[in-house]
C-alpha cells in the first residue's frame, strides 16, 4: 500500500445540509487509490499541531471530496479555506470496507457526518456486483445529508421532520452485507442487530499512520487495535463497544 | 554528519525517539536514509495490553499520550521485529522497561545477543504505568540500580532515558553515569493533565498523560543542557523538535544527537528534513562537520 | 460568582497573575468589574534593577521570560501603588520575595496593615533570581520556614505560590498548610532554555527564563490538581488560560479560583473575557452556582 | 490616553522596495489619535501566541498604514493576508517623538525599515512650522523604500548603488532638532554625534503595554525603562547603547 502526502490545493467547497459543507482537494495520487472506508489525515500550518482525520467523501481522477462540520478548531479552521487555498493532506490511511464480488444485497446505513464513506461504498458495493440500499439518518430533516449520487435513500431522522422516525439502523431492511458509519453509539446499536456487519469506527488520533498507538479499539477477544490501521473498518461484533468511549468530546458544547 | 555516541558510529546525528517510530515498519513513506538509528517502542519482558482509551489528548503546541506501554514482549518482539532489523542499515535499540531492577535486567539478558538488537535505552521515565516507570526516575539511587543490573547483563550500548519530573536531573545523570550508562537521553515527557467539559473528569482514561510536542522544547532544551553540563558521557536531546532548528538549538545547548518524536505523527518525514536542514545550515555557516558548531557548554 | 478564599470574599474566581499585571495602574483599556483580586508584581524590601534585555523570547505557545524581578521595592509601593489600592473596589495582594526566611518576614511586617495591601502571596518559586526564589520551593522545610516567617507578621490572608520544579509537589503543598498559609497558588513557570542561532548562545541574558502561557497548561493542571489532593486549604489555579474553558478544566480540576497572567499580554480584556464566559458556560449548563461545577477531585 | 482594540480589516498591500511591503487597516479610532512614533500591537488567530509591534507608518481619517518586511513566522503571516482578512489591533502605543513647533530645522535619519515613522514624523514637524530634510539608508538601492511623501529625501546605500556611499548618519546634514529610527546600531552610532536626538529604538516586547517589564531599556543613569510605554522613543544620550541587544535575532538568518 502506498502512502502520499500532498500539499493539495482547496478546488471547491459547498454546502450538503445544515453546518454541513463538502470540500474538494486536488489529490490525484490519493484520488487514484482510496478505497470506501479509508481515510486522510488533514493538517493546516499555523493551526492545531495534529493532522485531523477525515473518512473520503468521494474520488474522481484527480480529485477527493470530503465532507464536514465544524465541531471544534481544526474543522473550523478548514472550513474558513477557500478555493485556491492548500492544506496538507496525508493518506489514503486505513482499511476500508471488503466488498467481496457477488449478487447479494448491501444494507448501506449511516448517522449524521457518517455519510462520509458511504457515497465510495455505494460505488464500490454496485461495482462489486451488489444490490444497494442506503438508509441515512440524523437528528431533524435540515440535518440530512442533501447529496445521494443517484443512489435511493430511505431516510430517517429523530424528530420524524423526514422520512421514519426513529434511528437509521431501526429503519434499515435487512441485507447480506451491512456496511455502517456514525457516532459510536449508533455503531453499537448496529452490532446488536448485525453481528457480522462492517463499520466505520471513531477513535482520536495521534499519528493516523500506526505509530503512535493513540487509536486504541477495544477488541472483544481482549486487547486492543489501532483504528488507523486494522481499523477504521470492523466487524461489529469484534468490537468491546462497552469499552470504546461513545461520545468523542471536541469542543465544548452543552 | 556522522556522530559517535558511547562507543557507536550513527551515520547522523537525528534519531527515532521511542514510542513514535513503533518497531519502524509502519510508516512506508519515511526516508530512511537519513535515520541516525531508531529507538523501538517501549517493552517489558511481557507482553502488556496498554490503557484503555481514550489514550490521547491535543493540547496547544502538544499532546498528552497514555499508551501504557503496550507492547507484545520480549519473545515476540525477538520473533516478529529483530530478525527485520538486523538488516536494516542503521541500528535499532530497545527501549526497555521493568516493574524492578532485576526485571530490567532479565529483560536485557533476554535480548542481548539477538542479531538486530544493537543497544538498549532503558526508560525510567515512562510517567503511564503504575509500577516502575518514573518511580526509577526520580530518585538517584533506584535509577543507578537499574543502569548497574542493565549494565552487568550487555555488552552493547547502554543508554538511559530520564525524566524531567526532577527538580535537579543533575544529579540523577551523574548517578547514572557512574553506574556505567553510555549516554543519557534527555527527556521523557511531562506528567499533564486536561479536562473533558462534557463528562467533568479527565480526558484520558488514565487520567494523566505525557506531554510532548513543541510546547515543551524549552523546557526540554533546558535539562538536556543541565544534564550535558552535569557528566561526560553524550547527551542526546528530546523534545519538540519539529524542524532543523530546534534541533540544532539543542546541540548548540550541548546535545551530541538528537531524537525527533511527536513530528513524525505530523510530518512521516520530519526526520530527514530535520537531518537535511542540519546539513543545510552546516554548509550556510560555514562549518565543514557537526563537531564545528559552536556549543554553549559551560562548566560550573 | 463570589468566591471565599482563604476567609477572603472574593466577587469573582479570575484574578489577576502577579508580573503580568504591573501594579494594576498600566492598561487603560481593562473591565475591572470582573477582576476578583489583583496580586502585584513581586517585589522585595529593596528596589531592584531587574536583569539585562534580552528578557523575553516567544516558544511554541509560550513565552520564556526572565525579569529578575525588577521593582521599586516596599517604600516605594507603600508610597506611590498602595493609596491607589486602597480606593478600589477589589483587593490587592503583594507578592513578596526574599533572600531568607527573615527578610519575608521583615517585608511582611513593613506592608503589615499599610491602607490597599490586603494580603500576601508568597512567590517561593521564582526562577529569574540568583538568591531565593526556587530554592524555598524545592524544598519542604525551606517552604514551610518561608511561610512560618510571613504567617507570624500578619493576620491578613496569606498565599504561598508553588513552583513546578518538583517531583511531588503534595509534600510542599501540606509543608506550608501546616506552617499556616490560606491558599495556595499552583504554579509559577517552569525553567526554560531557549538558544539564538546566530548567536550560538541562549537568548535570554539571564541564560534561562520561566515558561508560561498556553503550552503549560496541562502540566498546571495535573499539579494544581495534585496540590488540591494534598491539602484542606483552597488551591487557586495559574498557568496558560487565555479563555474560560481554560479556566473552567482548572476549577473542575478541583481549584476554588484561577489566576490570568500571560494572556493579558495578548488580549487586555482576557480576564473580563474568561469571567463572563464562565459565568455563561455555568449558564448554559444549569448551574445555580460556581459552588454546583462539578468536581473531579479523588481524595487518596 | 486611550487605548484601542480593535478587529481591523486588511483595506491594501503594496510593495514599497525589495520585500517591503506598506498594509492599511481599517482603525479610525487608532488613526485619529497616533503620533509620530507611536506603535501598533498586531496579532493573528491561529498565529504566534505574543502580538508583534509595528510603528504606524501614514495615518489618514480611518486607515493606518504599517510597513513591514518578513523576517519570521508572524511577519510571514502578516504579509500573506490579502484585503478583506483581519488582524487584530491594539494601539496606539508607547509616547512618540516631541516636537515643540517653533521654526526649527529638522533632520529626519532612518535606516531600512526605521522608515516607518518618518512619514508621520515629517507631517508632525512640519505641522509644528520646521524645515524637514529626510535621509533615508540601507544596504542597496533596491531595498530603499520608494516613498516618499512628497518630501525631499538625501539617499544613502552602504554600496553606493543610490545616493551617497555609506550611512544615513554619515549622510546627514545637521540640524536643531534630529529624529532617527533604524537599526539600535545605527542609532548608537547616531547617538554618538547628536546626543540629544530622538531615536525610536527596538526591542522584544511581550505585552506592549506596559505591564510585562520584558522590553527593558537600558539607561546611562542605571536602571532600566520600559520600551513600550517610556519609549519607543528616547533622548539618544538617555540609553546606555553598549547594554542594548545590536542586533534582534528574529528568524534563523546566515
Ligand atoms: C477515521 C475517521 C474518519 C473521520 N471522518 C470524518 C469525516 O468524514 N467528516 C467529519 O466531519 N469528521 C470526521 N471525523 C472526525 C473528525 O476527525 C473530527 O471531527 C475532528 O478531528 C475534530 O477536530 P477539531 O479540531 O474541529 O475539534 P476540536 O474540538 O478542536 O478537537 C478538540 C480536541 O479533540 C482532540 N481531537 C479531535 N479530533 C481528534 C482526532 N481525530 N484524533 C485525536 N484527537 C482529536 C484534540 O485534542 C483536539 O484538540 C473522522 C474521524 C476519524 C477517526
Ligand atoms: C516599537 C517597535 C516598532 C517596530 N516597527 C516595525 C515596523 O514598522 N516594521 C517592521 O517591519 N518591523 C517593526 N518592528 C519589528 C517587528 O516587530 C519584528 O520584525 C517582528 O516582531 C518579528 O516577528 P516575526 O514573527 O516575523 O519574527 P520571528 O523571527 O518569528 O520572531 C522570532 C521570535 O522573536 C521574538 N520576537 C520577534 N519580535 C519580537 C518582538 N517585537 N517582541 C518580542 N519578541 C519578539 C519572538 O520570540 C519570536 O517568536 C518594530 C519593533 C518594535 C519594538
Ligand atoms: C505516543 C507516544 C508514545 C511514547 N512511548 C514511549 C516509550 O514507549 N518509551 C519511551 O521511552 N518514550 C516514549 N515516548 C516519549 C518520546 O520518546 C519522547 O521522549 C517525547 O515524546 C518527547 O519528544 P517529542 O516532543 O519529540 O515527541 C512516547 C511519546 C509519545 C508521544
Ligand atoms: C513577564 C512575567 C513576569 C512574572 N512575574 C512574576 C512575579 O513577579 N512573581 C510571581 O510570583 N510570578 C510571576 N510570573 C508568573 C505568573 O504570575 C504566572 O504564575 C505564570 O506566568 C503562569 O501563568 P500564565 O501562563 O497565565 O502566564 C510572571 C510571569 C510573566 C510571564
Ligand atoms: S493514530 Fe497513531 S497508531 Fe493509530
Ligand atoms: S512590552 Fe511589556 S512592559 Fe513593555
Amino acid at each position: 500500500m502506498n502512502l502520499f502526502l500532498l500539499d493539495a490545493p482547496i478546488t471547491s467547497k459547498r454546502q450538503v445540509a445544515r453546518g454541513m459543507f463538502v470540500i474538494g482537494l486536488h489529490a490525484p495520487e490519493i484520488a487514484n487509490s482510496v478505497r470506501a472506508g479509508q481515510f486522510v489525515n488533514l493538517a493546516l500550518s499555523p493551526g492545531p499541531l495534529l493532522r485531523r482525520p477525515f473518512s473520503v467523501y468521494r474520488a474522481s481522477a484527480d480529485h477527493i471530496e470530503i465532507v464536514l462540520k465544524a465541531v471544534g478548531a481544526g474543522t473550523a479552521q478548514l472550513l474558513a479555506l477557500e478555493p485556491g487555498d492548500r492544506a496538507s493532506c496525508l493518506g489514503p490511511l486505513g482499511r476500508g470496507f471488503e466488498l467481496a464480488a457477488g449478487p447479494q444485497t448491501a444494507v448501506l446505513v449511516s448517522g449524521g457526518l457518517g455519510v462520509a464513506p458511504m457515497p465510495l461504498a455505494a460505488r464500490d458495493a454496485r461495482a462489486a456486483g451488489m444490490r444497494v440500499t442506503w438508509v441515512h439518518g440524523a437528528r431533524t430533516a435540515a440535518e440530512l445529508c442533501a447529496e445521494t449520487d443517484g443512489e435511493t435513500v430511505i431516510w430517517a431522522t429523530d424528530d420524524g421532520s423526514q422520512g421514519t422516525a426513529g434511528t437509521a439502523v431501526a429503519a434499515a431492511p435487512d441485507a447480506e452485507v451491512v456496511l455502517g458509519c456514525g457516532p459510536n453509539r449508533m455503531l453499537a446499536a448496529l452490532a446488536e442487530r448485525w453481528p457480522a456487519a462492517q463499520v466505520a469506527l471513531e477513535t482520536y488520533m495521534g499519528c493516523g499512520t500506526g505509530v503512535c498507538l493513540g487509536c486504541a479499539v477495544p477488541l472483544k477477544g481482549g486487547g486492543f487495535d489501532r483504528a488507523c490501521k486494522e481499523g477504521p473498518v470492523y466487524r461489529a461484533a469484534d468490537v468491546d463497544w462497552s469499552a470504546l468511549p461513545t461520545h468523542l468530546s471536541y469542543a465544548v458544547t452543552a | 554528519m556522522s556522530v559517535v555516541i558511547g562507543g557507536m558510529r550513527l551515520r547522523g546525528p537525528v534519531l527515532a525517539a521511542s514510542g513514535t517510530f513503533g518497531y519502524g515498519t509502519e510508516v512506508p513513506l519515511l526516508e530512511r536514509r537519513a535515520l541516525g538509528a531508531m529507538v523501538s517502542k517501549g517493552i517489558f519482558l511481557r507482553a502488556r495490553e496498554g490503557t484503555a482509551p481514550p489514550r490521547i489528548a491535543e493540547t496547544p503546541s502538544g499532546m498528552l499520550n497514555a499508551i501504557g506501554l503496550q507492547g507484545p514482549g520480549a519473545d515476540a518482539l525477538i520473533s516478529d521485529y529483530a530478525p527485520r532489523w538486523a538488516e536494516w542499515d542503521f541500528p535499532v535499540l530497545v527501549n526497555i522497561n521493568g516493574e524492578s531492577a532485576s526485571e530490567y535486567g532479565e529483560l536485557t539478558a533476554r535480548l542481548d545477543g539477538i542479531p538486530g538488537v544493537a543497544g538498549f535505552e532503558i526508560n525510567i521515565s515512562c510517567p503511564n504505568v503504575e509500577q516502575g516507570g518514573l518511580y526509577f526516575g526520580n530518585d538517584p539511587r533506584a535509577a543507578a540500580a537499574v543502569t548497574e543490573a542493565v549494565r552487568k547483563r550487555t555488552k552493547l550500548p547502554v543508554w538511559v532515558k530520564l525524566t524531567p519530573m526532577v527538580s535537579d536531573i543533575g544529579v540523577i545523570a551523574r548517578a547514572v553515569e557512574s553506574a556505567g550508562a553510555d549516554a543519557l537521553c534527555a527527556i521523557n515527557t511531562f506528567v499533564g493533565m486536561s479536562i473533558d467539559l462534557n463528562a467533568y473528569r479527565p480526558r484520558l482514561s488514565f487520567r494523566t498523560g505525557g506531554l510532548s510536542g513543541p510546547a515543551i522544547r524549552p523546557l526540554a532544551i533546558h535539562l538536556a543542557h543541565q544534564a550535558a553540563r552535569a557528566v561526560d558521557i553524550p547527551v542526546i536531546g528530546i523534545g519538540g523538535i519539529m524542524r532543523a532548528e530546534d534541533a540544532l538549538e539543542f546541540l548548540v545547548a550541548g546535545c551530541a544527537a538528537v531524537q525527533v518524536g511527536t513530528a513524525t505523527f505530523v510530518n512521516p518525514n520530519a526526520i530527514a528534513e530535520v537531518h537535511d536542514g542540519i546539513a543545510a545550515f552546516l554548509d550556510s555557516r560555514g562549518f565543514s562537520s557537526l563537531s564545528s558548531l559552536p556549543r554553549y557548554l559551560p562548566r560550573d
